[in-house]
């Protein structure tokens, strides 16, 4: 009894101190996880995800508070990838968290704008131009399609266009498997 | 964790606990072992005896079997690599059985472990396959749980032989030119537990009255 | 604890969070003695009685242990207890010990102790963790029960093989009569495998339908998941 | 000489761990999606696992046994290798965050991968010195390595196939893992002749 | 919407099975003519149950039938079966067989082209472990008569002993095991003809011809079969000629079991085997060494299909790290 | 002489069926009511349009300004009045439309005045800008501008011109060799000299006797600078790298070009008409399309550029059963989804598909991996791992086994027993990657805009709170001045007028202040097309004040 209650004790404060001093020497600081999550998020800074924008959500991905079915505009594609990523089981999008739509921009009716600026400080990658009084554009190119712009309109002049297919963007369709029949 | 820890304070810190942990659960430990050690041994004997039983009748010997024994280093004919022990069993003094540890190295999945009882009469009276990796279902049939005749498990019929009946190079299975029976499909294992109870017999009878002889607890 | 907490906990062990068909831990022991009914039930139950004890011991210690070594503390717990439950069945149950041989001390190193444990017991009250315990201990066996029924029936057209060991009044069923050649695959490790593998797509499917049944309800003709749940 | 070669050979292929020992399951199940991160997990395991080998092989010779504590065998060596783990994991967080994170509650978990305490009991058992112990302990590890990168080569390639839907996901994985282990019965008697 | 090419070669699926049927032919006959005529009764048995089997699980997984059904593949599996097994096995068992082949390796992972094991492998070793004795028994080359023969198959009898004899590669192995003969001793049986089993010579001829077919018909390349039949010739000659008393000879381990069939319509399988060039003669040459180690030391009697099934589980990899060099790229080593 | 011929790995050899349209000699095609231009004759560029509906304009004059380093320039084909400008549906498998010019031919093809240019005697540059302001791009298919293949006149060694033309059924090359060789060694010779290529080799396929006879017999004249060389029948021997391969030894991976390895390759097409350009001066505004298949009288004609499709398939009488068209040949034309298509500058051919000529592919099976698709591929790619990868969307995977190598020359689809439609998958994939690559830039961009603006309203916010605490300081400044002087002011008292007035004032100067001064937010590096844009919306937005 006595040698066994020795030796075990011997066992345990070598390792004990070993582990100890290794918690500290090799100290993780920063997380370059929340970097590889934040690449797969659009960047659309929607918000719908129930953070301030993308990174915020990656983070929130990366400590393990947010689950990855969250973000809308990423839709199924982008869920995937995270699942990939972190190694965990694909699950669809959280119905909460809103539903995928096509890809859109806004599109400010120069006729009905008043210049009061508010879209201007709601857009989150600045992609409307403009000053006080006048006419506010979107360029189109910059926007992300986020819809923050529309809600703070007080005379709603913005509408969300859908992206039009042109020769650029055009895609090959996934061709048909002939052994599935359409269910 | 407070930052206010330095390195050397935190080791000691959470090797304390360890230590603290590591106490009482080995203390736990060993006082289960103290207090179980005989009912353990109890057991583990009760369990060895009811094995002999099965190849020995209890009526047939007086003796405390397992406490009369010798111990034998590497044994090639007993197919021992490290050595194991041989039981006496005696009536009212005279020798009545050995129970003898061996072991048929040439199974089909490497060594068969056997219990082999020899009567003083130079008679086997009983074969136990102890251990063995023979294939379920195709070699096991060779230990009697397995073997799916119950009323006539095949390694019955070693019981009762003795090398006046089958001579020495008649142990092993009939397809062989041998004695005994053997399923299809699975002669090896027939084949290595037939041949090495020979073997065990012919050492038994050869040895018998050292073996008898020999001091209790004694090494040969 | 609550009844409602206990349900909870009882339909996460035996179904929904279930080790062997949806978490995929524990599963050495699952595959290697659910080559009979007996082996699987009697080594399911002593993983059960680990469980509940650790996960009791933890959950009472937990604010004691540091995090750095909680890994080796846990462990330390674990495998003490099952130190001291293969000596108890050594001395008490000799026969069941017999059966079980090397796979008691094996029990350590099930996975499923430790993860319930790291994942449950440390955060959360010793009540309700000895239950969660006992409830995932229970899927366990019952994962096993029918695993090693299945490959039982399958490989020896057996069932209940070895019960003569724990009740000698008892004896096993040679369910498909005694002619039965045995489809040796099935208690090899290759059936071990399929069989499980069979038993984790049956899952899948009945999860499916339970899962299509609810939507039906909740929006008629919605469609079909395609994706089958499964493991983390 | 050649009883070390046939050591390794033996714990590589014949008595492969995940095919025949089954030991090491649940990682073997949950860490084989993608090559990389089998390829990670083996490696982290192949160090734990020979190092645990040669630990206990030390703890049990020069302590335990001397003092006829054999009782404590399984405690003595859980122990060690989990303190080996839980070293290794702190290594890898500081030097390779990204394995740490993909590697996930696997890491952790290598400790009870039954393989890393498995094979050190089998090394007691088979009455190995120290370098059998370290090369079994290597050659077994290889062995789950193997099988573990074997494996993720073949799942990777069923994302792809038109598999039934109840067996999507792991239960294909499962029956893949059947007929691997099929296959690695061939391997049988290969080292009876050793 | 159908786009470019708009022209095809006229080549098919069906075709591609149907030559490796008629390319079976030879070795049937030879087969009927040498060892046991009812082989055509287990061809028979075993087509009938691979198409309803394959008609099942389209059918149980809705998808069409008539593709599948007359692209002939199952058929393929299902002769090869068939020739791997012993031909008295009760009709059951070969039945189980097929089963194995196409439900539980072929459809499981999706029909034709998904799976990554070799059907008819996967049912050898499976039979041949679950029911290690009816899967060793082999009649002696052209003793039995028809009826019997039937009996055995159909009729449920089973008085073996009398009747199946050691083939010569279960011969030489538990001859040499058992230790104190040479081989030239074990050759002088009754099982043995001229360098390989009696009458399995003119399998493997006939074997040798249907492949011949399907390398003019460009079934298959010339790399699987040459490094097979080079890679068992080679590792056998070597172990020969190191102590030709206890190792049989190159020509006897080609002339014997499976090796011919294996060489031009087993390791050739494509969909379970390797793709590129190197691959396959990674692959097949893998083949021959695992299949001679466990012909001369292991467990079983023929190991060509658990070589296979252990370089089908290498084939991801393999095919991944023998890219040949993309056009262009040459030089460098492509990943 | 070059001393040997090399070969490409894989490739196949369908039936060629070149005789049916090769035996007569190029027609002119009439002209046809109405002629539509693109303004986009590739993918690549969209010219700017230069007239306006209700213009008359001339042949040869210029409707479209080339933009961007590879626009070139588009002419009107023959005399006339632009009666409108719209969208028409372009010669694209997507068959989305494009703007382009309609013409409507007053009949009379009056020309512009042009003359040639005496490019020995100006400078490349400017040889290069006449290319340019020719309207001269490929016309072997995929109508890249020559002057910028033609490269900066350094380090080319050896001149390809590509006589090959490997696809069934197309015949127009073959008949531009047979009768105008002398013009396709004339501009041959002019590539050379612009490239400063030691050499030309011009490869013909030998299953074209005919052609490399008569183009013998005009370069016998020429030097021994030029080799006509007879290139064995195996499609895709015309391919760019296959021929180069074939010719040369040289292999050219992709993303690199030619000249990276001394070689340029041009077509016979592109050849002649840079001779047309030069020596006659005489934009691109016809060429020779080979019309075949199942029509009545399949021939070769010269047709002009914007010649809608369904007017010239008046010419070749397609017969009743034909249920669709093709343009480009068998192996990698397109579909024509709408007959409105207009003949542009890459257009060598359009057939006439019928189900007994062209049968549907029979249902697709699952792929064997028998191998013969990766046997047949020029590229040496592994087809079945890359159609494996791309129906699994593993699109990771298909790029590691080389993708982008792909060709889509359709060899492996050619030869596929399972009949899969293989070159759809690769084009599935490629496009999906571009589509992520555009996201992923698109995603880029949006974060750095987003962290810039969190940073600027961090600044922002920064400064104003520095401001304030400069001003709560000013205050208390004052404050401890008032008291340290020891007056007992009171403080300034509310209610008095002035200095209210006085603020109002000051703060009405302030917001005019700021008017002036104010710029539009938010235009820091935009692109110039952005910029253009937002120039426009000011222009109109000025209008819109007035
Ligand atoms: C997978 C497999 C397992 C086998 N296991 C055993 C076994 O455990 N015991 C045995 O005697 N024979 C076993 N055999 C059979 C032997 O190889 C050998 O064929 C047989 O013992 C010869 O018996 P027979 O002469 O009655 O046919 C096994 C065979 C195979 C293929
Ligand atoms: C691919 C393959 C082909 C086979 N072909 C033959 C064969 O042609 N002849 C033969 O005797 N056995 C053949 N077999 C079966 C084995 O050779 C057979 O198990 C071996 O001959 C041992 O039989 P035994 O146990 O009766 O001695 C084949 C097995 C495989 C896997
Ligand atoms: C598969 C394939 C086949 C081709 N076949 C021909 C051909 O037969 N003739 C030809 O001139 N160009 C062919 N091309 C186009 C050439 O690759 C290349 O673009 C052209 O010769 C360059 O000349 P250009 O710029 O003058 O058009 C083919 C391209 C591909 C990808
Ligand atoms: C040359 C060739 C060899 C084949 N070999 C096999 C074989 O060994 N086993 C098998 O089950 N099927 C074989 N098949 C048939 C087919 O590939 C098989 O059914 C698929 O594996 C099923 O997906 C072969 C087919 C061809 C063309
Ligand atoms: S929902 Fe998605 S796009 Fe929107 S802010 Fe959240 S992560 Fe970004
Ligand atoms: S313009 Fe509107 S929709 Fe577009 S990015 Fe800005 S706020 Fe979002
Ligand atoms: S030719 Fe078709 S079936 Fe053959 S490997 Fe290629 S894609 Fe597969
Ligand atoms: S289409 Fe692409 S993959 Fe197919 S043969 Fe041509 S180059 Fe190769
Ligand atoms: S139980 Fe063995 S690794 Fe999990």
């Amino acid at each position: 009894m006595l040698t066994a209650l020795l030796i075990m004790t011997g066992i345990a404060i070598v390792l004990g101190a070993a582990l100890g001093y290794a918690s500290i020497r090799f100290k993780v600081e920063g997380d370059p996880l929340v970097e590889k999550i934040d690449a797969i998020l659009p960047q659309t800074q929607c918000g719908q995800c129930g953070y301030p924008g993308c990174k915020p959500y990656a983070q929130a991905i990366s400590n393990g508070e947010a689950d990855i079915n969250q973000c809308p505009p990423g839709g199924e594609e982008g869920i995937r990838k995270l699942a990939d990523l972190l190694g965990r089981e694909f699950k669809p999008l959280s119905e909460e968290h809103g539903h995928e739509k096509p890809k859109s921009v806004a599109f400010i009716n120069e006729q009905l704008c008043i210049g009061c600026t508010l879209c201007i400080q709601a857009c989150p990658v600045d992609a409307i131009v403009g000053a006080a009084k006048q006419m506010h554009t979107v360029v189109s190119p910059l926007c992300t399609g986020c819809e923050l712009c529309v809600a703070p309109c007080p005379v709603d002049c913005i509408a969300m266009v859908p992206v039009g297919e042109t020769v650029e963007t055009w895609k090959w369709k996934y061709p048909v498997i002939e052994l599935r029949p359409a269910a | 964790m407070s930052h206010r820890y330095t390195a050397a304070n935190t080791s000691l810190r959470t090797a304390g606990i360890m230590v603290l942990f590591t106490v009482t659960f080995t203390a736990v430990m060993s006082a289960t072992y103290d207090a179980t050690r005989p009912a353990i041994e109890a057991s583990a004997q009760e369990g060895k005896m009811r094995l002999i039983n099965e190849v020995l009748p209890p009526s047939s010997y007086d003796n405390g079997l397992l406490d009369d024994f010798v111990t034998l280093g590497p044994t090639p004919q007993l197919g021992l690599d490290d050595g194991g022990r041989i039981y006496r069993a005696r009536r009212a003094g005279a020798p009545a059985a050995l129970v003898l540890e061996a072991a048929a190295p040439d199974g089909y999945a490497g060594r068969i472990q056997l219990v082999v009882a020899v009567g003083a009469d130079g008679r086997v009276s009983g074969v136990r396959a102890v251990g063995h990796k023979e294939t379920p279902g195709l070699g096991d049939y060779i230990d009697p749980r397995k073997d799916r005749n119950k009323t006539q498990p095949w390694i019955g019929q070693f019981a009762g032989v003795s090398l006046a009946d089958v001579a020495a190079a008649k142990w092993t299975v009939k397809r062989d030119g041998g004695a005994f029976a053997y399923r299809i499909g699975a002669t090896i294992s027939a084949r290595a537990v037939s041949r090495a109870t020979g073997r065990v017999l012919e050492y038994a009878t050869e040895n018998r009255d050292a073996l008898f002889a020999a001091q209790s607890g004694s090494r040969i | 604890m609550n009844l409602q907490s206990f349900r909870e906990s009882a339909w996460n062990g035996l179904w929904r969070q279930n080790t062997g068909l949806v978490q995929l831990l524990g599963l050495c022991p699952i595959l290697a003695v659910s080559t009979s009914v007996v082996n699987a039930v009697s080594l399911g139950l002593a993983t059960v009685l680990v469980m509940a004890v650790s996960n009791f011991a933890v959950a009472s210690l937990r604010n004691f242990i540091p995090y750095e070594i909680r890994i080796p503390v846990f462990v330390l717990i674990i495998a003490a207890l099952t130190t001291v439950v293969d000596l108890a069945f050594n001395a008490y149950f000799h026969d069941l010990y017999l059966v079980l041989g090397i796979f008691i001390p094996l029990i350590v190193t099930n996975c499923i102790v430790l993860a319930r444990v790291e994942a449950f017991a440390a955060k959360n009250d010793p009540v309700s963790s000895t239950v969660d315990g006992v409830m995932m201990g229970l899927g366990l066996v019952c994962v096993l029960a029918v695993l090693g029924g299945l490959r039982e029936l399958v490989g020896n057209g057996t069932l209940f093989s070895g019960i003569e060991m724990l009740v000698p009044s008892l004896s096993p069923i040679a369910v498909f009569g005694n002619d039965y050649p045995g489809f040796l695959i099935g208690v090899l490790p290759p059936g071990a495998f399929f069989t499980l593998g069979c038993l984790i797509a049956l899952s899948n499917w009945m999860r499916t339908r339970a899962a299509q049944r609810k939507h039906a309800m909740l929006r008629p003709a919605a469609p079909v998941a395609d994706e089958a749940p499964s493991a983390p | 000489m050649s009883s070390y070669i046939f050591v390794v050979i033996g714990a590589v292929l014949v008595n492969n761990v995940v095919f025949v020992r089954i030991l090491g399951l649940c990682p073997f199940m949950g860490v084989s999606k993608k090559l990389e991160t089998a390829i990670g997990m083996g490696a982290a395991t192949t160090f734990v696992l020979t190092l645990a080998s040669g630990t206990s092989y030390l703890i049990d010779h020069y302590l335990l046994q001397p003092y006829d504590l054999a009782y404590l065998r399984t405690l003595a060596f859980i122990v060690v290798i989990a303190a080996i783990v839980q070293l290794t994991e702190l290594v890898i967080e500081k030097t390779s965050p990204v394995l740490h994170q993909v590697l996930g509650i696997y890491l952790p978990l290598i400790t009870t991968n039954c393989a890393v305490l498995g094979i050190p009991l089998l090394n007691v058992g088979l009455k190995h010195n120290l370098l059998e112990s370290l090369l079994f302990g290597f050659g077994s590890s290889i062995g789950f390595t193997m099988a573990l990168v074997l494996f993720a080569g073949i799942r990777e390639r069923l994302d792809g196939a038109d598999v039934p839907t109840p067996f999507r996901g792991t239960a294909i994985a499962m029956i893949t893992a059947g007929f691997m282990s099929l296959a690695f019965m061939g391997f049988a008697g290969l080292d009876r002749f050793q | 919407m159908i786009h470019s090419p708009y022209i095809r070669k006229p080549a098919s699926v069906q075709s591609v099975m149907l030559t490796v049927l008629i390319a079976l032919i030879p070795g049937i006959a030879a087969y009927v003519w040498q060892i046991a005529a009812v082989v055509l009764v287990n061809l028979v048995i075993a087509t009938v149950t691979a198409l309803l089997a394959e008609a099942a699980m389209l059918k149980v997984r809705g998808r069409p039938l008539a593709p599948a059904l007359s692209d002939l593949s199952a058929v393929v599996t299902a002769w090869l079966v068939v020739l791997c097994f012993p031909p008295i096995l009760p009709w059951w068992a070969t039945v189980l067989g097929v089963l194995i082949a196409i439900v539980a390796v072929k459809h499981l992972y999706g029909g034709l082209g998904q799976n990554p094991f070799n059907p008819a492998m996967v049912a050898y070793c499976a039979m041949i472990i679950a029911f290690p004795s009816l899967m060793s028994q082999w009649p002696p080359a052209g003793q039995l008569d028809l009826q019997t023969q039937l009996d055995l198959v159909l009729g449920g009898v089973r008085e073996l002993d009398a009747i199946t004899g050691a083939t010569a590669l279960d011969a030489i192995r538990t001859g040499l095991r058992a230790g104190n003969t040479s081989v030239d001793a074990l050759l002088t049986q009754s099982a043995f003809g001229q360098f390989g089993g009696r009458g399995w010579e003119w399998l493997a001829l006939g074997y040798l011809a249907g492949g011949i077919y399907l390398l003019v018909r460009g079934i298959i390349t010339w790399h699987m079969p040459t490094a097979f039949i080079v890679g068992l010739a080679v590792i056998s000659g070597a172990f020969w000629l190191t102590n030709p008393a206890q190792f049989a000879s190159p020509l006897f381990h080609l002339a014997s079991g499976g090796a011919m069939l294996a060489a031009f319509f087993i390791v050739t399988d494509p969909v379970s085997g390797a793709a590129t060039p190197h691959g396959k003669l990674i692959f097949a040459a893998g083949i021959a060494l695992i299949a001679y180690l466990i012909r001369a030391f292991g467990a079983f009697p023929e190991g060509i299909a658990f070589a296979v099934l252990l370089m089908n589980i290498c084939v991801p990899l393999i095919d991944m790290n023998t890219q040949p060099p993309v056009f262009g790229h040459r030089g460098g080593k492509a990943r | 002489m070059i001393a040997r011929l090399f070969n490409f790995r894989g490739g196949v050899k369908p039936v060629s069926h070149k005789n049916e349209s090769s035996a007569t000699p190029i027609v002119k095609a009439p002209l046809p009511p109405r002629l539509v231009i693109p303004l986009r004759q590739s993918i690549r560029s969209t010219a700017r349009c230069l007239v306006q509906p209700g213009q008359r304009v001339l042949k040869g004059e210029h409707i479209g300004e080339g933009e961007g380093p590879l626009g070139t320039s588009v002419h009107a084909s023959t005399s006339g009045t632009v009666v409108e400008i719209a969208s028409f549906p372009m010669a694209h498998a997507s068959g989305l439309e494009t703007p382009s010019v309609v013409i409507e031919p007053d009949g009379e093809d009056r020309w512009i005045d042009h003359a040639p240019l005496d490019y020995r005697n100006v400078s490349r540059n400017a040889a290069l800008a006449y290319l340019r302001n020719s309207g001269i791009v490929g016309m072997g298919g995929a109508g890249f501008p020559t002057h910028v293949k033609l490269g900066n006149g350094s380090g080319i060694d050896t001149l390809v011109i590509n006589g090959a033309e490997c696809e069934p059924w197309i015949t127009c090359d073959d008949r531009l060799m047979r009768e105008r060789a002398a013009e396709v060694l004339s501009g041959a010779t002019i590539l050379r000299e612009l490239i400063g290529a030691r050499r030309v080799l011009i490869g013909i396929e030998d299953n074209k006797p005919e052609a490399i006879t008569a183009m013998r017999a005009a370069a016998s004249g020429v030097g021994d600078t030029l080799e006509i060389v007879p290139v064995p029948t195996l499609y895709p021997a015309g391919g760019e790298k296959q021929l180069i391969r074939v010719l040369t030894g040289i292999e050219i991976a992709q993303g690199k070009l030619g000249a990276d390895f001394g070689v340029q390759c041009f077509n016979v097409g592109t050849a002649q008409a840079v001779h047309r350009a030069i020596h006659h001066g005489e934009p691109l505004l016809s060429r020779i399309v080979t019309l075949t298949g199942n029509v009545a009288h399949p021939g070769n004609y010269e047709v002009l550029l914007g010649t809608p499709v369904d007017a010239l398939l008046k010419l070749a009488g397609p017969k009743a059963d034909t249920d669709r068209y093709i343009m480009g040949g068998p192996m990698m034309g397109i579909d024509l989804q709408s007959l409105k298509v207009p003949v542009v500058k890459g257009t060598n051919c359009v057939i006439s598909a019928s189900p007994a000529l062209f049968p549907p592919p029979p249902p697709e099976l699952p792929c064997i991996r028998c191998g013969a698709c990766a046997r047949a591929c020029p590229a040496d790619l592994q087809p079945f791992e890359l159609y494996w990868f791309s129906r699994a969307k593993n699109f990771g995977k298909t790029q590691e086994y080389h993708l982008f190598d792909c060709i889509e020359c359709g060899c492996c689809a050619f030869v596929c027993p399972s009949r899969i439609p293989l070159v759809d998958y690769y084009r599935f994939a490629k496009s999906e990657i571009w589509a992520r690559e555009r996201d992923l830039k698109a995603s880029d961009q949006a974060r750095d805009r987003f962290e810039f603006r969190n940073f600027r309203q961090e600044r922002e916010k920064e400064e104003k709170a520095a401001k304030l605490a400069a001003k709560a300081a000013e205050t208390r400044a004052k404050l401890a001045d008032g008291t340290s002087a020891g007056a007992a002011e009171a403080p300034p008292p509310v209610s008095d007028e002035d200095p209210k007035k006085a603020l109002i004032a000051a703060a009405l100067a302030r917001a005019k202040q700021q008017k002036a001064a104010v710029t539009p937010q938010n235009t820091e590096d935009l692109s110039p097309e952005t910029q253009a844009e937002i120039d426009e919306i000011e222009a109109r937005r000025e209008k819109l004040n007035d």
